[in-house]
C-alpha cells in the first residue's frame, strides 16, 4: 500500500502560540485513520495544517509520497485531491443544497485520475434525504443534514483523501450510526479518510488505525484493538 | 530620544528665523505648514490614538473659522472675542458630533462624520446673509502685521501641540491607545470606552478649531472650500504619510505633503498625477509612514 | 446713444479717434491685434526695463473644471507667443507661468505668493471662481502686484473690495456677474412672458444672478411674476426632476445661468421634457441663458441648442466685427483649432494690456500703473473696454442675441444682437443707489 | 399640487436613482466580496464615459461602444486589483481609502493627458418623449429605468444562477471553506473587482447620451455612491438598490417641495439612517 | 450576610439555531476554585460571557454579592469586582507590558500597585517590552495580571492553558494557586487540560449542550460514569 499523506515532524504556530509539536503521521491508500483526542489538544489544527490554513508551519507534508504540500495554497490542495469537511459543517448557508454540491462538482479532480468517481447520483445513494431538499437553503438544514451535506460536498470533489473534522459531534445516535455507515462505504470505494474525533465508540466502528493526540503531540498510535484501553481513556477523559 | 528632541528644537528654532529672511512666500508657506501641523496633530488624537477615521474634521476647522469671521467681520466684535468664540464653537461641535457618532466604528464613523460636516457645508453655502455663501467672508482681521502674526501663531501652535502631547501621554491617552488596540479589553478593564472617546473627540475637535481660526486670520478669508469633505481628507493623507502611531508623525507628514505639493505644482500642471503616484507608493511601500521608517532603521540600531 | 454725458462723450469720441487712426494704418499697429490707449500716443521705443517680464497665470487646471484653465491658457499663451515673436515688451522677453488654483481660495492665495514672492512675477492674471478671487484680492496689496481678473465675475470684487475697501491692485477685464442678471432682465422685459422661473446652479453665482434678474425685471415690468425656482448641485447628471418641478409652476419664461458641463446636460434634458416648448413665443423662446453662447457650450451642443433662444457669453467671437477681433479669432483658430472662449479673450487681452501698460509708463512701478489704468480705454478683440476708475471694472459691450444655426459655421451664430453701450454699462458707482434702469434701458442699442 | 404631479415626480426620481444604483451596485458588490472600499470607483465611472465616447467615435454604435467601454474599464479594474489593491487586503480602511484616492488623482490627470481638459459630448441618443400623466417623460428616463432594472436582473441571474456567482457568494460567506473546496481566491477577488469596475464603467457610459464626459466627473458621483452603499448596508446589493431609490426619490420630491435644501438632503438621509440603524438598512452588524 | 459571591438563576441564552446555555443555575462560594469542563459546544464560554457581561441573557438572573447585575455593562461589573481572561489572548499587543497593566489599574485608581503586580506575575524585567514580543505563555500571564489589576473578587479564566507550551503550564498553575491564597479570590476556570483541572480545582462543574450535568468534587467527577460517558461519546443523557 502506498501512502496518501505523510506528516513528518510538523510544528504549527498561530502568531506566538505553538500548537503542534513535531507531529508525524501517515495515511495509507484506502485506510480510515482517526485522530483521537479531547477538545483543544490540536486535532483541528492538525487538519488545518494539512489544508494549509495555519499561518506558520514547519516540517514536511507529503501527498502521495511525491508532492510537498507546504508551498501549495489551499485551493490547489483541494484540486490535488484532498477533500476537507470542517467541524462547523463546511457548507455555505447562503446557497441552496444543490448549489453547495455543484460547487464541488465543478472543482472536482479530473475524473480520469480518480480511483472512484462520485457523481450526484452516487451521493444521493449515500444520502437519500438530501435528494428531497436540493432547492432548500443550506442554512435552514438541521445539524445532521448539514453534516451530511458537508460530507457529500467533500466527496463530490472526488478526493483521494477525505478529511472530516468531528463528524459525530453533537449528533443524535441514529445519525451517528448513519455516518458510520457512510464512512465505511467511502472506505470501500477506495478513498482514504482522515477523521478527527473523540467519541470512542464511534471511532471503534470506523477506524483502521488511530493516532492519539494530547497537548499538540502524538502520544499513541496503532490499531485501536492493540492499544491499552486504560491509556486511551486517560487521554480522552481526565 | 535625545537626538530626536535636539533635532526637533533645532527645527523649531530654524523656523523661527524664517520671518527674519524677509522672504514673504517662505514665511507664508511655513506658517501655513505650522497651522496644518496643528490640524493634523489634533486630527490624529481621534485617528491615531483612538483608532477612529474621521472624515468630517473640516467641520471643526471651518466651524471655528466661520464663527471667528462672522463675529469679527460681520458683527464687528473685537478679534480676541472672535478667536475664543471660534474655538469654543469647535469644542461645542465636537461634543455634539461626538455624542451622535461615537457609537459607530470604522467606515460608519467615517461616513457619519462626513454627513455632519457636509450638512454644515450645506448651511454655509445656503445661509448667505451670515456666511457669504460660496464667496465666503473676506477681510478677516489679523490684528497685527504678518511678521508678528507668525510668532503669535507659532507660539499658540507650540502651546497647543504641547497640551495635546501631554494629553496623549496622560493616563487618558494611554486608555485611548488601549481602545484603539483592543476595545474589549478596555471595557473588561473597567473603563467606559464611550467616555474616553468623547474626551478624545473634544480635544481633537477643539484644537482643530484653533488651527481653523489661525487659518482664517492668515488667509484673511473664509470660504466653503474648507468645509468641504475634501478638506477633511488632508490630515488623513498627511497622517498616513508621516505615520499615525507616533506623535510627530502627522507633523512630519504635513511638512512632506505640503512641500511636495508645492514643489510638484511648480513644475507641472499635472501635479495630481505625481501626487497620486506618491500616495499610492506610500501606502504600498511605507506603511508605517515616514516615522515608521525612522523607527525601523535609524533610532533602533 | 442719445443721452450721453459730456465726459463720456469726450472719452468715447477720443477713443474712436485713436481707434480710427490705428485702423488707418499707423506703422506697426495694423499688423498686430492691439490694445490702445487714449491718453497718450503709443510709443514702442524705449529701454529694456527688465530682462524678462514674468506673468503668473492662475486658473483651475485640475478636477472637473480644469477646462477653464485650458481655455484661458489658449488665450494668454497665444498673446505671449505673439509678443515674443515681435520682440517682446520694450525688448524684454515675456514669460508666463501657469499654476493651478484647484478651485480653492487657499491654494490660489498660496500660488499668488509663490509666483510673486518666489518666482518673481510682475503681474498676476487669471482666477476662475468668485470665492477664489475674493481671497486672492485680499492679498494683492500685501504682495504689491497687479491682478487682472480674467474670469471670476462676482460684483463683490469690484464693489466691495476695490471700491469700498480700496484695494487698488485689482482690475477686472471680464464681465461682472450683474450683467447676467440685469441685461438678462432687459431682454426679458421685451418678451411677452410674464411668469418667470429659474434653473440655476446651487451656489453663489446662481443666487446672485436670480436676485438681480428678479429685482431688475420687476422694476421694468411690474406685471411679471416669479413662479418657481430649481437649484441644481454642481455636477448634476439628471435634471429631469428639477425641470419637472419647475414646469409644475407653469412658467412661460426661463432664466438659467447654468454653464459648462451642467448646461450641456440641462439643455439636452430640457429639450426632451418639453421645457423649451413651454416657453415658446412668436419670436422664439423666452429662454435666457447668459452663458449659453460661451464657446464650450456652443462647440459641445452646436445645433442641439434650439434656435431663437436668448443667449450671451461675456464675449462673442462674432462681435464686434473689427479687424482686431477677426484677426484674434483667426489666430486662435489657427493655433488651437477652436474658437476663442470668453476667458481666452480676456486672458489674451490681459497680456496685451500689460504690454501696453509697460510701453506707456516704461516702468514696473505699481502706483504709476494704477494711475495709468484708471480711466483708460482699451481696444481689444471684444471691442473698447473702459476701465472705470472707481471700481477698476473694465466695461465693454457684450450683446445678447438669438441663436441661429448657420450651415456656414461649425457652431451657431447669433442674430438680433442687443447691447447696452459699454460706456453706459449697467451700474454706476457709488453703487449704493439703484442704477437708473429705466434710463439705461432706453440706451440699449440693437446691433446688426 | 395634485397626485399626478407627485406620481410623475416619483417616476423621474426613480429614473435618476438608477444612476446611483448602477454605480453603487458595483461599489457595494466589490466591497462585499473583497472588503475593500474603493474610492477609485468614481474614477472608473469617468473612464467608462471616456471609453464609451471613444468607441462611439470608432463604431458609431452607442450600445456597442457602451459595452466595449465598460469592458476596457473592467480590465483596468482587474489590473488595479492584481497590481495594487490585492496587496492591501486586510489592511485597515484608511489605507484602502487613501490608496484608492491616490488612484483617483492619477486617473483624473491621465484623462486630461489623453482626452484633454475640455468636456466632451457624443450625439444624443434615445431622443424624444412620451406622454405620462399629461406630462412629457423623456424616452431617456425610460431607458434608464429599464437599464437599471436590467442590471438588477443580470446581477440576480449572475449571482444565483451562474457558477461564478455561486462561487463568489461562497467565498464571501466563508473564504476558508471555499478555498478548501478548490475555489481560487485570487481569481475570484480579481474577477469580482473586475465586475464591480465593469458596472462603474457602464454607469459612466449610460449617462453619456444626455450628459458629457469631463475630467474629475467621478468626484461628484463617488460620494453619492458611498452614501447609497452605507445607507443600504455595506456589501448588500439589495440594500444598494433600495437606498438608491430612496436617495433618488428624496431628491426628486425635494426639488418639488423644498428646492432650497436639496443640497443637504442626501446627507440628512445618511445621518438619519445611521443614527437609527448603524449597520444600514440591509446591513449585518 | 450572603455566603455566596455569585449566583446564576435559570440563565438561558440562545443563538440562531441553538441554545448555548440552557437554564443554568449555579452558585459560587467566596475563595473557591471551580472548574467548568465539558465537550466543545457545551456552553462553558457562553456561561462565562454571560457572567462577565459580554452578552445579555435571554432570561434568568445573575446575582453578585446580593446585587442583581444581569443588565450591567462589562465595565460596571469590573468596577464591582468581576474580572476575566479570554480563550484567545486578549491584551494590547503594541503597548508595553507596563502600559498593559496600567490601563486596568487606572479604572480603580490603584496606580501605586503597578510594581507590585508586575512583581507577583514575574513581569518586572519585561515591563518595557511591547506585549506582542512576549512568549505566548507570558502573554497569558500578562492577561491574568491585567485581570488582577482591577482587584477582582471573582476571576474567570477561560482556557488559560490554550496554546501554552507544556513547559510553561506549570508556571501558570502555580500562579493561579498563589492568587487564590494571597488575594482571597474566587476563581472560575474553563479548561481542557485535565491535569490542570484536577490539580487546582476544588469543585468541578460539567456542562454538556448548555446544561449542567454534574457538579461535585474532583473525586466525585472522576468517578462519575455519566461524565465519562459524555467525554467518550457525547451522547444524549
Amino acid at each position: 500500500m502506498t501512502s496518501i499523506l505523510t506528516l513528518s515532524d510538523v510544528n504549527s504556530y498561530y502568531e506566538k502560540s505553538h500548537i503542534l509539536f513535531g507531529v508525524s503521521l501517515e495515511i495509507k491508500e484506502g485506510e480510515v485513520v482517526v485522530l483521537l483526542g479531547r477538545n483543544g489538544v490540536g486535532k483541528t489544527t492538525t487538519l488545518k495544517t494539512i489544508m494549509g490554513l495555519v499561518p506558520k508551519i514547519t516540517g514536511k507534508i507529503l501527498f502521495k509520497d511525491s508532492t510537498d504540500l507546504l508551498k501549495i495554497p489551499p485551493h490547489k490542495r483541494a484540486k490535488l485531491g484532498i477533500g476537507y469537511v470542517p467541524d462547523h459543517g463546511g457548507i455555505f448557508p447562503n446557497l441552496t443544497v444543490y448549489q453547495n454540491m455543484k460547487l464541488s462538482i465543478k472543482q472536482s479532480k479530473s475524473k480520469s485520475e480518480s480511483t472512484q468517481i462520485f457523481e450526484l447520483e452516487d451521493v444521493f445513494d449515500l444520502f437519500p434525504q438530501l435528494e428531497h431538499m436540493i432547492n432548500r437553503l443550506a442554512g435552514t438544514l438541521s445539524g445532521g443534514e448539514r453534516r451530511m451535506l458537508g460530507i457529500a460536498r467533500g466527496l463530490l470533489l472526488n478526493p483521494d483523501l477525505l478529511i472530516i473534522d468531528e463528524p459525530s459531534e453533537g449528533l443524535a445516535p441514529n445519525i451517528v450510526q448513519d455516518i458510520v455507515e457512510i464512512i465505511n462505504k467511502i472506505r470501500s470505494s477506495g478513498v482514504s479518510v482522515l477523521v478527527a474525533d473523540q467519541n470512542l465508540p464511534f471511532v471503534e466502528k470506523i477506524a483502521d488505525r488511530v493516532y492519539v493526540i494530547d497537548k499538540g503531540e502524538i502520544k499513541l498510535s496503532g490499531k485501536l484493538s492493540e492499544l491499552s484501553r486504560e491509556e486511551l481513556e486517560m487521554f480522552l477523559t481526565f | 530620544m535625545k537626538n530626536e528632541s535636539l533635532a526637533l528644537i533645532l527645527l523649531i528654532f530654524l523656523s523661527l528665523l524664517i520671518p527674519l529672511t524677509e522672504n514673504k512666500y517662505l514665511l507664508y508657506l511655513s506658517l501655513k505648514i505650522w497651522i496644518l501641523i496643528l490640524y493634523a496633530i489634533a486630527f490624529n488624537v481621534i485617528f491615531g490614538y483612538s483608532g477612529l477615521l474621521s472624515f468630517g474634521h473640516a467641520l471643526f476647522f471651518s466651524g471655528s473659522a466661520y464663527v471667528l469671521a462672522i463675529l469679527a467681520v460681520k458683527a464687528e466684535y473685537p478679534l480676541p472675542i472672535g478667536f475664543i468664540a471660534g474655538i469654543a464653537a469647535a469644542a461645542a461641535f465636537s461634543i455634539g458630533v461626538g455624542f451622535l457618532s461615537l457609537r459607530h466604528r470604522e467606515i460608519h464613523f467615517a461616513m457619519i462624520t462626513l454627513a455632519f460636516s457636509m450638512m454644515f457645508w450645506g448651511i454655509v453655502m445656503k445661509w448667505r446673509d451670515v456666511t457669504g455663501g460660496e464667496d465666503g467672508i473676506a477681510g478677516v482681521p489679523r490684528g497685527m502685521p504678518i511678521f508678528w502674526f507668525y510668532y503669535f501663531s507659532v507660539a499658540i501652535i507650540l502651546l497647543c501641540a504641547y497640551i495635546i502631547y501631554r494629553f496623549v501621554r496622560s493616563d487618558i491617552g494611554l486608555i485611548l491607545e488601549g481602545i484603539r488596540e483592543n476595545e474589549t479589553r478596555v471595557k473588561f478593564s473597567g473603563h467606559s470606552t464611550l467616555k474616553y472617546r468623547l474626551y478624545a473627540m473634544i480635544v481633537s475637535g477643539t484644537f482643530t478649531g484653533v488651527a481653523g481660526s489661525l487659518w482664517a486670520m492668515l488667509d484673511r478669508t473664509v470660504t466653503p472650500s474648507i468645509s468641504h469633505w475634501s478638506f477633511s481628507a488632508m490630515p488623513v493623507i498627511a497622517t498616513l504619510i508621516g505615520g499615525p502611531q507616533s506623535f510627530l508623525g502627522p507633523a512630519v507628514g504635513t511638512v512632506i505633503y505640503v512641500i511636495a505639493q508645492d514643489v510638484i505644482t511648480k513644475y507641472t500642471l499635472y501635479w495630481q498625477f505625481i501626487l497620486g503616484i506618491v500616495i499610492v507608493s506610500v501606502v504600498l511601500f511605507f506603511r508605517g509612514g515616514v516615522m515608521g521608517i525612522f523607527e525601523r532603521f535609524l533610532w533602533k540600531r | 446713444m442719445a443721452e450721453m454725458t459730456r465726459r463720456d462723450f469726450i472719452k468715447y469720441a477720443a477713443a474712436l479717434g485713436i481707434g480710427l487712426a490705428v485702423g488707418g494704418g499707423i506703422g506697426y499697429s495694423l499688423k498686430k491685434p492691439e490694445v490702445q490707449v487714449v491718453k497718450e500716443s503709443a510709443s514702442v521705443v524705449g529701454e529694456k526695463i527688465k530682462e524678462t517680464i514674468k506673468i503668473g497665470h492662475i486658473a483651475i487646471f485640475s478636477g472637473p473644471f480644469s477646462t477653464y484653465g485650458e481655455l484661458q491658457k489658449r488665450g494668454s499663451l497665444l498673446a505671449v507667443e505673439e509678443i515674443n515673436k515681435e520682440g517682446g515688451i520694450l525688448g524684454s522677453k515675456v514669460e508666463i507661468i501657469y499654476r493651478d488654483s484647484a478651485a480653492k481660495p487657499a491654494e490660489a492665495v498660496k500660488q499668488v505668493r509663490s509666483l510673486v514672492e518666489s518666482e518673481g512675477c510682475d503681474f498676476i492674471i487669471g482666477i476662475d471662481s468668485s470665492g477664489v478671487v475674493l481671497g486672492v484680492a485680499e492679498v494683492m496689496p500685501e504682495v504689491n502686484k497687479l491682478l487682472f481678473v480674467t474670469h471670476a465675475a462676482t460684483h463683490k470684487l469690484t464693489e466691495e473690495l476695490v471700491y469700498k475697501k480700496g484695494i487698488k491692485e485689482v482690475f477686472r477685464i471680464a464681465v461682472p456677474v450683474y450683467q447676467d442678471g440685469i441685461m438678462a432682465a432687459f431682454i426679458a422685459s421685451q418678451l411677452p412672458a410674464t411668469k418667470w422661473a429659474c434653473v440655476h446652479p446651487d451656489y453663489e453665482y446662481g443666487y446672485a444672478s436670480w436676485e438681480l434678474f428678479k429685482k431688475t425685471l420687476s422694476k421694468l415690468r411690474p406685471d411679471v411674476e416669479f413662479v418657481g425656482e430649481a437649484w441644481a448641485k454642481i455636477g448634476t447628471t439628471d435634471f429631469t426632476p428639477l425641470i419637472s418641478s419647475v414646469m409644475e409652476k407653469k412658467p412661460d419664461g426661463i432664466h438659467t445661468v447654468e454653464w459648462g458641463v451642467d448646461l450641456f446636460t440641462f439643455v439636452r434634458q430640457a429639450k426632451q421634457t418639453g421645457l423649451f416648448d413651454a416657453v415658446k413665443y412668436d419670436g422664439g423662446y423666452a429662454w435666457i441663458n447668459p452663458m449659453g453662447y460661451s464657446i464650450d457650450a456652443m462647440e459641445a451642443l452646436a445645433t442641439e441648442y434650439p434656435e431663437n433662444c436668448w443667449v450671451s457669453g461675456r464675449y462673442l467671437w462674432v462681435y464686434p466685427d473689427t479687424p482686431l477681433n477677426r484677426k484674434f479669432v483667426k489666430a486662435h483658430l489657427d493655433k488651437w483649432g477652436h474658437f476663442p472662449a470668453y476667458s481666452g479673450e480676456t486672458s489674451y487681452t490681459a497680456v496685451y494690456l500689460i504690454k501696453k501698460l509697460i510701453e506707456l509708463t516704461k516702468t514696473l512701478d505699481i502706483d504709476t500703473h494704477i494711475k495709468t489704468l484708471e480711466d483708460m480705454v482699451v481696444f481689444s478683440p471684444a471691442g473698447a473696454r473702459y476701465i472705470r476708475k472707481e471700481d477698476h471694472q473694465a466695461m465693454y459691450e457684450v450683446p445678447y442675441g438669438q441663436i441661429k444655426h448657420d450651415p456656414n459655421y461649425s457652431i451657431p451664430v447669433l442674430t438680433n444682437l442687443q447691447a447696452v453701450p459699454a460706456e453706459e454699462y449697467y451700474r454706476y458707482p457709488p453703487f449704493e443707489e439703484m442704477p437708473p434702469y429705466k434710463e439705461l434701458y432706453k440706451k440699449i442699442v440693437t446691433k446688426a | 399640487m395634485d397626485l399626478n404631479t407627485i406620481a410623475f415626480q416619483l417616476i423621474l426620481g426613480i429614473a435618476s436613482a438608477m444612476l446611483y444604483w448602477i454605480v453603487s451596485s458595483g461599489l457595494t458588490f466589490t466591497f462585499g466580496v473583497t472588503r475593500v472600499l474603493n474610492f477609485a470607483h468614481g474614477a472608473f465611472y469617468m473612464l467608462g464615459a471616456y471609453f464609451t465616447l471613444s468607441f462611439f467615435a470608432l463604431t458609431q454604435n452607442y450600445l456597442l461602444a457602451l459595452f466595449l467601454g465598460a469592458i476596457i474599464v473592467a480590465l483596468i479594474g482587474a489590473g488595479c486589483e492584481r497590481g495594487l489593491i490585492s496587496l492591501i487586503y486586510g489592511l485597515p480602511v484608511p489605507f484602502q481609502l487613501i490608496l484608492t484616492f491616490g488612484l483617483v488623482l492619477l486617473f483624473d490627470d491621465l484623462v486630461r493627458i489623453f482626452w484633454g481638459s475640455v468636456p466632451k459630448m457624443m450625439p444624443a441618443q434615445f431622443i424624444g418623449s412620451i406622454n405620462v400623466f399629461g406630462r412629457l417623460l423623456p424616452v431617456f428616463s425610460l431607458y434608464l429605468i429599464l437599464a437599471g432594472i436590467a442590471i438588477a436582473l443580470v446581477l440576480y441571474f449572475l449571482l444565483s444562477k451562474t457558477d461564478w456567482g455561486v462561487e463568489i457568494r461562497a467565498i464571501t460567506v466563508d473564504p476558508e471553506t471555499a478555498m478548501c473546496s478548490g475555489l481560487n481566491p485570487a481569481f475570484l477577488y480579481a474577477t469580482a473587482f473586475m465586475f464591480g469596475s465593469f458596472l462603474a464603467g457602464l454607469g459612466g457610459g449610460l449617462y453619456l447620451p444626455i450628459s458629457s464626459a469631463s475630467p474629475g466627473m467621478g468626484e461628484h458621483i463617488i460620494i453619492y455612491a458611498f452614501i447609497v452603499t452605507v445607507i443600504g448596508g455595506l456589501g448588500s446589493i439589495k440594500g444598494a438598490f433600495v437606498s438608491a431609490l430612496i436617495i433618488g426619490i428624496i431628491e426628486s420630491l425635494g426639488a418639488l417641495f423644498v428646492p432650497w435644501m436639496t443640497i443637504a438632503l442626501p446627507y440628512i438621509a445618511l445621518s438619519a439612517v445611521l443614527l437609527l440603524r448603524p449597520e444600514g438598512i440591509f446591513g449585518e452588524e | 450576610m450572603n455566603s455566596l459571591i455569585l449566583e446564576t438563576q435559570n440563565l438561558t441564552k440562545s443563538f440562531t439555531g441553538f441554545t448555548a446555555v440552557n437554564n443554568v443555575s449555579l452558585s459560587f462560594k467566596p475563595q473557591s476554585i471551580t472548574a467548568i469542563i465539558g465537550p466543545n459546544g457545551a456552553g462553558k464560554t457562553t456561561f462565562v460571557n454571560l457572567c462577565t457581561g459580554m452578552f445579555k441573557p435571554d432570561s434568568g438572573r445573575i446575582i453578585f454579592n446580593g446585587e442583581d447585575i444581569t443588565n450591567f455593562s462589562p465595565e460596571k461589573r469590573v468596577q464591582l469586582g468581576i474580572s476575566r481572561t479570554f480563550q484567545i489572548v486578549n491584551i494590547f499587543p503594541k503597548l508595553t507590558v507596563m502600559q498593559n497593566v496600567k490601563i486596568p489599574l487606572l479604572s480603580k485608581g490603584r496606580i501605586e500597585e503597578l510594581e507590585n503586580i508586575l512583581g507577583i506575575f514575574q513581569l518586572g524585567e519585561k515591563k518595557d517590552v511591547p506585549a506582542s514580543e512576549l512568549s505566548h505563555g507570558d502573554q497569558k500571564i500578562l492577561e491574568m495580571a491585567m485581570a488582577m489589576a482591577t482587584k477582582p473578587k471573582i476571576l474567570f479564566l477561560d482556557e488559560p492553558m490554550a496554546g501554552v507550551n507544556p513547559a510553561e503550564r506549570s508556571r501558570i498553575v502555580n500562579l493561579i494557586k498563589d492568587l487564590r491564597y494571597e488575594e482571597k479570590l474566587t476563581i472560575i476556570i474553563v479548561e481542557h487540560d485535565m491535569d490542570v483541572v484536577f490539580r487546582i480545582a476544588q469543585r468541578i462543574t460539567v456542562m454538556n449542550r448548555g446544561s449542567v450535568i454534574a457538579d461535585g468534587t474532583p473525586d466525585e467527577i472522576r468517578n462519575n460514569a455519566t461524565v465519562k460517558e459524555i467525554y467518550l461519546r457525547g451522547v444524549e443523557v
